[in-house]
């Protein structure tokens, strides 16, 4: 009797957490679990090619640019930025290595400050505690530099992490969430509108794309920027189309966002810089 | 939950048209309220829409002009954008639950 | 540094190259934020040599996408020198020398 | 005009004329005027090859894709087993339709691969002499504009 009764009460528990309030691992798991099935001839892993995993017409075009992707001069320079010292005599690779393969370490969580740290902020960082002026946040050398370190971190693993003994760390996961799936602006979408529900949907002359893998690239050459951007440039360009004023790069807005689509993305590789239309 | 939205946006179209004995004072008067409503809002929900932005600098631009027809109608245009990005932020306070996978 | 990124590699005798030429390749119709009209301003003619010879030749027009991209293949093997050379518009030159791998 | 600025002026100019001398080109093909801006398919062909009688011929295969990703970046590759000296690809609807002329001489591969701008839809054409003879290749590329990523 005692274990029938406790078996009943367990069962009643799992049923609550399940249907209350998922945890990160559960959304995780169905957040993926929903791509995986909306896109079932798409392996897993190519996800992480972004709109390229469900298109083969766009993506014959996108591996003709990889060819000799753009984003190769951003690397080299990139490459030159890292290593370059600094007034004092030190440089980025006192920092973070000397190739700076440390992309699968970002965005992480960090207890003491309370929020939220995304490879770019961790460069600009670095600069400063070395006395140099921080680079801007959305292109031009943050671009660059991240892409030699990301270029060198290809094939690292996402795995972010939201530490269970800070509540705050699951409170800004679940605001970056909040913000995946809220409407905004006046065009009246979420995120997860266009790039979950309507996944692989036109868009005017635009397929949009899955947001399983999204975090995965970054930093990108766009096309239609002709240059290099990172993901908060691209978040603000989003948020402009649908017609909302956009964040601030490196805000809480955006970084709580990039924690929450990275981690939906665990599992998969970083695999930037890459090219875009 | 689209109805309140889709009435905000009409209502703008229709206030575009309206407005008549438009003076220096009242204009003045239409783009404060409306000016002081986008900075309540953007306090309220964290964001705004670029349309509100634009509306708001179209009203000044026209007054400063001395159009102050444009300038109201503008400025009304802008209230109406601002009241709808309030509502969109309240809908969305609790339904953008419903869009998480289960 | 080159604008010219080149990269070689033979494959049974042919030599299979691909190069990035780092130009803005402007076509005179874009405008400055003022309104006044960027001079085109582009690549026209691109060699490349080895062993001596022209290996591949070509001339461009303003349609050819910023930072032009060529891919060609001529006989040859590796440890061979290859020499890309652009000249624009305005006169301007470059050129980038790379071995065959 | 001073004498300042005229001594400036002959110096850009023996500047660029060094930098002419020194751009290999010999016996090939250089960018033409004449061929490059100029509007019509027919004259842009006259200039280039002293003639403008084209046969379409299933020997020269034409790669694009049928819809542009992005307009300004159109990746295309143009190939042939015909044994050709020169290789062409126009873009009918641009303002001047030439965009590049390659030289094939003998030992090179006649293939070539290159990323071209496309303002609206368009028939793209690639041309190939041999023997004195024009053999074509076109297709049509769709380029759609507007949207959120375009």
């Amino acid at each position: 009797m005692k274990t029938i009764i406790r078996s009943t009460l367990g069962t009643l528990g799992l049923g609550l957490a399940l249907g209350v309030s998922a945890g990160p691992v559960e959304d995780q798991a169905a957040f993926q679990k929903y791509y995986e099935n909306k896109f079932p001839n798409t392996p897993v892993m190519d996800f992480q090619n972004g709109v390229y995993s469900i298109l083969p017409e766009a993506r014959e075009q996108w591996e003709a640019i990889e060819e000799f992707p753009p984003y190769e001069i951003a690397i080299e320079n990139g490459e030159k930025l890292y290593h370059s010292k600094f007034a004092n005599g030190k440089s980025l690779a006192d920092c973070f290595g000397p190739e700076g393969a440390v992309r699968g370490q970002y965005p992480f969580w960090d207890k003491d400050r309370g929020m939220v740290i995304t490879m770019e902020r961790a460069v600009n960082e670095c600069r400063e505690a070395n006395g140099e002026k921080p680079y801007g946040w959305k292109k031009g050398k943050i671009a660059d530099v991240t892409a030699y370190m990301s270029f060198n971190s290809r094939g690292q693993e996402i795995k972010v992490d939201i530490p269970s003994d800070d509540p705050r760390a699951l409170a800004a996961y679940e605001e970056g969430k909040e913000q995946f799936y809220t409407k905004r602006g006046q065009l009246n979408f979420a995120c997860a509108d266009c790039h979950m529900l309507t996944a692989g949907n036109l868009y005017r002359a635009d397929t949009t794309s899955p947001a399983f893998g999204h975090a995965t690239s970054w930093p990108v050459f766009r096309s239609k920027w002709q240059s290099m951007g990172t993901l908060h440039r691209r978040f603000a360009g989003c948020h402009t189309n649908i017609r909302a004023n956009p964040y601030k790069a490196q805000g809480t807005e955006y970084s709580n966002l990039e924690y929450f689509v990275t981690y939906m993305s665990n599992g998969l590789e970083f695999n930037g810089p890459a090219a875009r239309k | 939950m689209f109805k309140g939205l889709t009435v905000g946006l009409v209502a703008v179209a229709m206030s575009m048209g309206a407005s008549a004995g438009a003076s220096n004072v009242s204009s003045s008067k239409l783009i404060k309220e409306a000016t002081a409503a986008y900075k309540q809002v953007s306090k309220d929900t964290g964001y705004q829409w670029t349309v509100s932005v634009k509306a708001l600098k179209a009203a000044q631009a026209a007054f400063d002009k001395g159009k102050y027809t444009d300038a109201e109608a503008h400025a009304r245009a802008a209230m109406d954008l601002i009241e709808a990005t309030r509502l969109q932020a309240k809908i969305e306070a609790d339904t953008w639950k419903m869009r998480v996978p289960k | 540094m080159s604008s010219i990124r080149i990269k070689a590699k033979e494959r049974k005798g042919s030599v299979d190259v691909k190069t990035l030429m780092k130009h803005n390749m402007e076509t005179g119709l874009r405008k400055n934020k003022d309104g006044s009209k960027i001079p085109e301003h582009w690549i026209t003619d691109v060699t490349a040599e080895s062993g001596g010879k022209t290996v591949f030749a070509a001339a461009f027009n303003t349609s050819i996408s910023k930072d032009p991209y060529l891919a060609f293949a001529f006989a040859g093997k590796k440890g061979d020198t290859l020499k890309i050379s652009w000249k624009d518009n305005t006169g301007k030159t470059d050129s980038a020398e790379t071995v065959v791998k | 005009m001073d004498r300042r600025s005229i001594l400036k002026a002959a110096g850009t100019i023996s500047a660029a004329a060094a930098a002419l001398a020194a751009f290999p080109r010999a016996v090939f093909a250089a960018y033409s005027e004449k061929a490059f801006k100029n509007p019509k398919v027919e004259d842009s062909l006259n200039e280039l090859f002293g003639g403008n009688a084209t046969t379409p011929s299933g020997d020269v295969k034409l790669k694009a894709p049928d819809i542009a990703e992005n307009g300004a970046v159109v990746p295309i590759e143009v190939s042939t087993s015909l044994k050709a000296d020169k290789i062409a690809f126009m873009v009918k609807e641009n303002p001047n339709p030439l965009a590049i002329v390659a030289d094939i001489p003998a030992g090179t591969e006649a293939m070539v691969k290159t990323r071209v701008r496309m303002g609206k839809t368009t028939q793209v054409t690639a041309v190939v002499s041999s023997n004195g003879k024009l053999y074509t290749a076109s297709k049509e590329v769709k380029v759609t504009i507007g949207g959120c990523g375009g």
